[in-house]
């Protein structure tokens, strides 16, 4: 029972600082709000752009190039999923698991390198 | 506080799935439609780990199971954006309902 | 685990699938490291070497007990070995069909990597034949589709392609999940996602009535999902666009090798699971017998909505999808009525299928790439301008609409046979298969009027390639000779694999 | 030798196939020598299997059985178990037809001199069809049956649809799709049976269905027989015809080539009438016997509806059409009598009417071919021009309305005298239709060959049959004559059989 | 104390209690993040031989940064008007709260730690991952080129250096064989990581400074190219807040390091007579000194080497460094 409680008041303590980390912000925000002036302009609402007039939406698409990476980014974080339960208990698991991880990371490998070899790491 | 029930997460499961079969068959934009399938997955993947801690009969298998669709679903989705890219990048599009260039 | 236990497996038993995933990983360095300007061609030999020693490889494992290695995840019984031979030898002709797939444009680039994504696929679907475990049917399940995604979409200059591709993710994606559903079901009743330890659990808790709303709903999830990969109607809307768009060898290799190996994971799952769990209570009926009723339902459907819509196609390929359509429904019928030959007669008909169907697209594939149209017009007058590669298409037709002395027809009596020795016989079933057979008449003549009765837009003479030539040779001969002489077929298979019988124990 | 004597028979066709692909396209002679030759080892071998059959000796003596296809893995319980075994045998009723086939094919390859497109082609896809039909009648196992059944589907097909007249795809279409039905239902049946049984040879079945005290893998019921009998009269039905699926025939009548057409109409109709006397009377007797009232009034329907519509066509075929609707008819009322002058009528009245369409048709194609028209309106005064062919016309159309002293006669004679036997009302209608066969008859031929010249035959240059074109139908008119005089030389053969038949009812009933 | 707490069923008042020790927590990070930036400025301003800050409050300037705070919260608060406002206003506060949230995990000392998860190592890698979604967002809300183009980069170069970062982690646990930090500072008792795994060391180190978007690897917020990035049209304590969460990443990273490589809490041999909280304190303070150094010495990458270098070099180093790791703990544990 003591460790199913300690267990639960670990998460209750996360709970505690994302309830902090949200309050702060409006906290300070709000009293932000009462100190703060108020004289609202024209030409402060608009958008920066160094000087000259804005054109045209910003919301631009994105280059092709992030989506890419993302790609990239979701297959090796996936990976990293095997790799972290395999990490903590590899001393349990012993030359097996290297070699079989070793198989796997080969794999990744390979990606990696077709990766590189048709040029999709090149920010260009 | 007790645990919370197993059912509790079948249903959460459930809802999701619901929600993500709704979405895969109903949204135009491809990108939502594969979002919508994460969902299904994940779906599947509370279930997985719900029964793997809470089932009848609570074993690892399930959490193994979990971490292989983890890697599946990751899969799906990168080689549906990356066939999605190749597409747009011809078509201009990311509806589903626009492409229907191969019918009869 | 240590390495003794590591050595103490039989890894012998995996050979074939070494050899394939060393291929692939051979084939993709290659691929990587030739030079640009060298013709990757000459991948598809390796990779045709690869497969060829597979196949050896396989053949020797024929003598092999069945034995189960990691843990029971894999598991070599006769099963595996017969399914294993029907995908080898349906990959080795698409290899071949691979390297004489020459289109106008958007394919050479892409070429060094069809070879090895299409191995990873083949090694998916071998996985499949032999996994004794739901995460290993998954992951192979997941590696055919993953790999034929990309492969749809190999063409990556080709609007079609590309949307053959986007298609085939989505619908291949919302199968998966659906499948997985029921599978978390399945491993959450019994705790356990091996199968055969599943099996005996489920049998135990249906004996006494436990669960049986929640078996049913994964059951029925996982038929659904499933019979998205058999292209089984209603679920079969990703087929016709899919195949249309694909590249043909693709094609080819979805409509055997694909659908083969979804065929294998549906009857791992449900016989394995279903077939000795009690229906109910009263445990007069198995599982399976009081649900085949779906079953019987998607087969069906899948045989009157391929055949009639086939009916009004124009394009040869988007035709062909709505064939397999209809071809798996009748594969359907088999499983569905579970009799004495439900093993024989779905394995005959896809060895049947495998030949006919490739070489029908060896053909296809010729023809669509010369006039660079998939219109069924384009076969006017194939008759004069190359009456042998006539007369085999029409052979593959023949066999196709399961007229006699072809390898079509024995697999369509074997599922007959099956069909109808049960007590009470699936008649409505089998009637609305042989119904279905005379309506693919209309479509399938009218392919043959084209090339016989119609002049040919131009009388220049179809120069044959090689790969193409042999493929529609070897089809040809198989599927006559297993028509003629089916025994050849049968006997192979009963003094190689015996009735199956090891595939419970 | 003998055992395989048979077998030779029946492939000796595919022989000439081979032949045949050596030559070149081009050689339009040659061709069609090598065409014309490949039908006669069959016919050769028939005529002696038929004249040593006469001469007393044992049709079994050539029967043939080899291990062909085992289903299943069952060799171990009991060999025979869903075994296909090819086995080909005759009886007298088979040896007819076989006789008959072979007989017409040669004609038909005859009269086949004046196709005018691939010669080659043609005459593969004719021997093939040969092949189909002599195999059919030999088959001794259903499964066989139906494969030979349907390999006379493919090549007939490609006969119709590319060698035909205008509307040749058509014709084939239906004539594909209707028989395609019809084979379909045949096969439900016969794998009910062979998935029941575990058999599907003839004998062993009608053993164990009638006799039983086997055990099946899965029971027949007695609704069940029934329903395999329905399936069969429909199965066969389509291929006869009888009345409301008979469209198809009509199309393929009118629009494929007259030999073909001498083949269809001569040959592969009668394999619905042989189909039925061998699997419906063989296998269920006793469910026929119940049904077979139903059978003589469709019979009666077929004839009476034959009869009428073919007075009122103005097309010569579509008149042989429908008058082949209506001597179906009449088989049917043979076998719907059930009794043995019944049977025996049925069955003269397929061997008589296989060789009157075939001379019919045959002229009909000589006349077609120098007029190029075959409505009656356009016709008229043939004999001015075409004597000899007037001549064998009206020959043939006496002999197809029963003319006492040719085969027509004797075939009718018998199936009303069965059919009076047991319902005598039926039987005063459907002799109207014997009435009416003479009235459209003549009238159609009358118009054709006397009366008023027609314009099509004013405006060419007509001439009459040649030497070659003699040979059919002298050979043909011969039979006709000759079984008319002389009945013996078919009721003969038939002993057997009909006794067989009838003890088959008789049994059943005692 | 502390132990009947967690001990004690979890309810309202232990919530309260946990409260006001997290907000303590909360004071002492911003009174650190206060003087960071001013310890930052002056290290900066001598290494660059300058005076840095030294006007207000004395001295040293000591009172800078908070008269600095001051006057963020009295400006006046504009959002532009073709902003997506919810999302604009949201976004600050998505970047600060996981920032917070994560040091909820860090073990200061043996006592002095608040959340103790068994997967801590895990929580904090995902936690530390959504701050990118809340700087996506304000590039997005902004409408604003530069804002979005900052966004985009700051998306891009976290989800490449994540990768590295994470798998230079793993030699640590196939050594520790936990993900726990408390059990990671408990095997360093002998022997601190950075010995054993001073490649993992340094790909951490360079990869946590591409994660906290401090130079060389600014490339989201560069001054000279983008004004300033994804937060262009933020001001006051908006833009305040993004500040604060770069901050507070700098302290839970550097708590962070200390704890996976330099020990903890735990002392160097035979000096154990000094408190654990010291030599924590002394560690963390060397690694926020590395980092301002390297922000002083090192020029900005430019984009396209800045993700070359992390796929081509560090993720294949990573790689290797695993399986060395595991490769010799394989053989020491055989001898």
């Amino acid at each position: 029972m003591d460790l199913l409680n300690s267990y639960q008041n670990n998460y209750l303590i996360v709970f505690v600082f994302l309830c902090l980390g949200i309050l702060l912000p409006v906290v300070a925000l709000f009293l932000g709000k009462l100190l703060r002036p108020h004289k609202p302009e024209e030409a402060k609402y608009t958008t920066y752009e160094s000087g000259i007039e804005p054109f045209h939406d910003s919301r631009i698409q994105f280059n092709v190039r992030y989506y890419i990476f993302a790609l990239m980014f979701v297959i090796f974080d996936v990976e990293t999923v095997f790799l972290y339960p395999w990490a903590v208990a590899y001393d349990k698991l012993g030359i097996f698991a290297l070699i079989e991880m070793l198989i796997f990371v080969i794999m990744l490998a390979i990606g990696l390198i077709y990766a590189w070899k048709k040029k999709v790491l090149r920010w260009m | 506080m007790n645990s919370v029930p197993l059912s509790a997460y079948l249903v959460l499961a459930l809802i999701l799935f619901c929600i993500g079969l709704y979405g895969a068959l109903t949204k135009r934009n491809a990108v939502i439609v594969l979002i919508s399938i994460e969902l299904m997955l994940n779906a599947v993947n509370i279930n997985l780990v719900a029964f793997s801690k809470l089932g009848t009969a609570p074993s690892i298998s399930g959490q193994i199971f979990t971490l292989f669709t983890i890697t599946v679903a990751a899969v799906e989705a990168a080689v549906g954006l990356a066939i999605l890219m190749s597409l747009y990048n011809r078509r201009k599009t990311v509806n589903v309902d626009e492409m229907d260039q191969l019918k009869h | 685990m240590n390495a003794d236990t590591l050595l103490s497996y039989q890894w012998g038993q995996m050979a074939p699938e070494f050899i394939i995933l060393g291929v692939a990983a051979l084939l993709s360095l290659l691929d990587l490291f030739l030079p640009k300007s060298y013709n990757r061609r000459s991948l598809a030999w390796i990779a045709l070497v690869g497969i060829l020693i597979a196949v050896l490889s396989l053949i020797g494992l024929f003598d092999s007990k069945t034995a189960s290695i990691l843990h029971d995840t894999f598991r070599l019984d006769s099963f595996g070995k017969a399914f294993k031979l029907i995908l080898l030898i349906g990959a080795a002709c698409v290899i071949v069909l691979a390297e004489s797939y020459d289109p106008r444009e958007g394919f050479k680039k892409y070429r060094g990597e069809f070879y090895y994504l299409f191995l990873t696929g083949l090694l998916g679907a071998m996985v499949m034949t032999s996994s004794g475990d739901l995460i290993t049917l998954f992951v192979g399940l997941e590696l055919l589709s993953v790999s034929s995604y990309i492969l749809a979409g190999m063409r990556k200059k080709h609007a079609g392609s590309n949307e053959a591709a986007i298609k085939y993710v989505i619908n291949g994606g919302i199968s998966t999940a659906i499948t997985l559903f029921g599978m978390s079901y399945l491993y959450g009743l019994t705790g356990t996602t091996n199968l055969m330890e599943m099996k005996d659990v489920m049998t135990a808790q249906a004996a006494s009535g436990q669960y049986m709303y929640l078996y049913g709903l994964a059951f029925f999830m996982v038929l659904v999902g499933l019979s998205f990969k058999l292209a089984s109607a209603p679920f079969h809307m990703w087929a016709p666009d899919v195949y249309q768009g694909s590249p043909t060898p693709v094609t080819a290799f979805l409509s055997v090798v694909s659908k083969t190996a979804g065929f294998v994971i549906l009857l791992r799952i449900l016989l394995t699971l279903f077939l000795t769990m009690p229906g109910d209570e009263s445990q007069t009926f198995s599982f399976l017998e009081t649900h085949s009723i779906y079953i019987s339902c998607l087969a069906g459907i899948s045989i009157i909505a391929g055949n009639v819509i086939a009916l009004r196609q124009r394009n040869i390929k988007r035709m062909f999808a709505y064939s397999s359509i209809a071809h798996a429904g009748y594969i359907l019928v088999a499983i569905s009525a579970l009799g004495y030959f439900t093993f024989d007669a779905v394995w005959f008909y896809l060895m049947a299928y495998l030949l006919m169907n490739l070489g029908a697209f060896a053909v296809i594939q010729l023809i669509t790439d010369a006039s660079n149209s998939e219109d069924i017009a384009d076969f006017a007058g194939l008759y004069r301008r190359s009456p042998l590669l006539a007369a085999g298409f029409a052979v593959f037709i023949l066999s196709l609409a399961g007229i006699p002395g072809t390898a079509g027809f024995i697999g369509k009596l074997n599922i007959f046979m099956n069909a109808l020795m049960t007590d009470p016989g699936h008649f409505v079933l089998a009637s609305i298969m042989i119904g279905g057979t005379v309506i693919s008449y209309f479509y399938y003549f009218g392919i043959m009027t084209q090339m016989f009765f119609r002049p040919a837009a131009t009388t220049e003479k179809i120069k044959v390639p090689a790969g193409i030539g042999t493929v529609v040779v070897i089809a040809l001969a198989g599927t006559i000779l297993f028509g003629v002489a089916p025994n050849t077929a049968l006997d192979f298979l009963h003094h190689n694999f015996g009735s199956f019988n090891d595939f419970l124990k | 030798m003998n055992d395989l004597l048979l077998s030779i028979l029946v492939f000796s066709p595919l022989l000439g196939i081979l032949v045949l692909c050596m030559i070149s396209r081009s050689n339009e002679r040659a061709v069609k020598w090598a065409g014309i030759l490949a039908t006669v080892p069959a016919l050769a071998l028939s005529l002696f299997l038929y004249s040593s059959y006469l001469g007393g000796s044992d049709l079994s003596a050539f029967s043939i059985k080899l291990d062909w296809i085992r289903f299943g893995n069952l060799a171990d319980v009991d060999s025979k178990l869903f075994a296909v075994d090819y086995e080909l045998a005759l009886d007298g009723f088979a040896l007819l037809m076989v006789l008959l086939t072979a007989v017409l094919s040669t004609l038909a390859a005859i009269a086949s001199v004046s196709i005018s497109k691939e010669w080659k082609g043609y005459f593969m896809l004719f021997l093939l069809l040969e092949t189909g039909m002599l195999g059919v009648f030999m088959a001794q196992n259903m499964v066989l049956f139906f494969i030979f059944f349907e390999i006379t589907l493919i090549p007939a097909f490609f006969l119709i649809g590319k060698w035909g007249y205008f509307e040749k795809e058509k014709a084939a279409y239906s004539f594909l799709i209707y028989n395609g039905f019809g084979s379909a239902v045949l096969l439900i049946v016969i794998m009910v049976l062979f998935a029941r049984a575990g058999t599907s040879n003839i004998e062993a079945l009608s053993y164990i269905i009638n006799v039983g005290g086997v055990s099946l893998v899965a029971p027949i019921s007695e609704g069940m027989k029934y329903g395999l009998l329905i399936a069969l009269l429909i199965a066969f039905g389509v291929k006869l015809p009888i009345f409301p699926l008979h469209t198809w025939m009509l199309r393929v009548h009118v629009q494929a080539p007259p030999p073909i057409v001498m083949l269809h109409a001569g040959v592969l109709l009668k394999i619905g009438a042989f189909g039925l006397i061998r699997f419906g009377l063989g296998i269920f007797p006793e469910q026929f016997k119940d049904l077979s009232v139903i059978i003589a009034v469709l019979g009666v329907i077929n004839l009476l509806y034959g009869a009428f519509l073919a007075f009122i066509q103005n097309e010569f075929k579509m008149v042989l059409a429908y008058s082949s609707i209506s001597h179906m008819g009449i088989v049917l009322i043979g076998l719907g009598a059930l009794n043995e002058s019944g049977i025996q009528g049925a069955i003269f009245q397929v061997v008589s009417h296989g060789l009157i369409a075939a001379l019919l048709f045959f002229l009909v194609g000589v006349i077609h071919e120098r007029v190029q028209t075959t409505a009656l309106p356009n016709l008229g005064g043939l004999s001015h021009n075409m004597p000899l062919t007037s001549g064998f016309l009206l020959a043939g159309a006496m002999a197809s309305l029963g003319l006492p002293g040719m085969s027509g006669f004797i075939s009718e004679f018998m199936a009303f005298l069965g059919l009076f036997k047991t319902d005598p009302l039926l039987a005063g209608i459907g002799a109207l239709g014997i009435i009416i066969t003479a009235v459209y008859l003549l009238r159609a031929v009358m118009g054709m060959t006397f009366g008023r010249q027609g314009a099509s035959v004013r405006t060419r240059l007509v001439s009459d049959l040649n030497a070659l074109e003699m040979v059919p139908v002298l050979v043909l008119l011969a039979f006709i004559v000759t079984i008319g005089v002389y009945p013996t030389i078919l009721s003969n053969p038939l002993e057997d059989t009909i006794q067989l038949i009838m003890t088959g009812i008789r049994g059943q009933a005692g | 104390m502390v132990e009947d707490l967690l001990a004690s069923s979890p309810g309202l008042l232990n919530f309260g209690i946990f409260f006001l020790l997290a907000t303590v927590l909360l004071l002492v990070i911003l009174g650190f993040v206060t003087y960071a930036i001013l310890a930052e400025r002056k290290v900066m301003g001598f290494m660059q031989l300058r005076q840095g800050p030294n006007q207000v409050g004395g001295r040293w300037g000591l009172l800078q940064t908070v008269a600095d705070v001051l006057k963020l919260l009295i400006k006046e608060d504009t959002i532009p008007k073709a902003a997506d406002k919810p999302l604009f206003i949201l976004a600050p506060v998505i970047a600060f709260a996981p920032a917070f949230m994560v040091v909820a995990v860090i073990p200061f000392t043996d006592k002095l730690q608040f959340a103790d998860i068994g997967v801590g190592l895990l929580y904090y890698i995902a936690i530390s991952g959504l701050s990118t979604v809340g700087i996506v967002a304000g590039g997005w809300a902004s409408n604003n080129k530069y804002a979005l183009l900052g966004g985009m980069r700051a998306a891009a170069q976290m989800i490449s250096y994540e990768i590295p970062l994470v798998m230079s982690v793993l030699g640590v646990i196939l050594l520790a064989g936990s993900l726990n930090l408390n059990d990671i500072v408990d095997a360093q008792s002998n022997g601190w990581f950075i010995l054993k795994q001073p490649i993992g060391f340094i790909i951490f180190l360079i990869a946590s400074i591409a994660e906290l978007n401090r130079t060389p690897f600014d490339l989201p917020e560069a001054e000279s190219e983008l004004v300033a990035g994804f937060h262009v049209e933020y001001s006051g304590f908006r833009w305040a807040f993004f500040m604060l969460s770069e901050y507070v990443y700098l302290f839970a990273m550097a708590s962070l390091t200390t704890v996976l490589f330099l020990g903890g809490w735990g002392p160097l041999p035979f000096m154990d007579f000094i408190p654990g909280a010291v030599w924590f304190s002394l560690k963390f303070s060397l690694i926020v000194f590395l980092l301002i150094w390297v922000r002083v010495t090192l020029p900005r990458m430019r984009a396209d080497q800045l993700m070359e270098f992390g796929w081509k070099v560090l993720l294949p180093v990573a790689l290797a460094n695993i399986f060395l790791t595991a490769l010799l703990k394989e053989l020491v544990d055989f001898m």
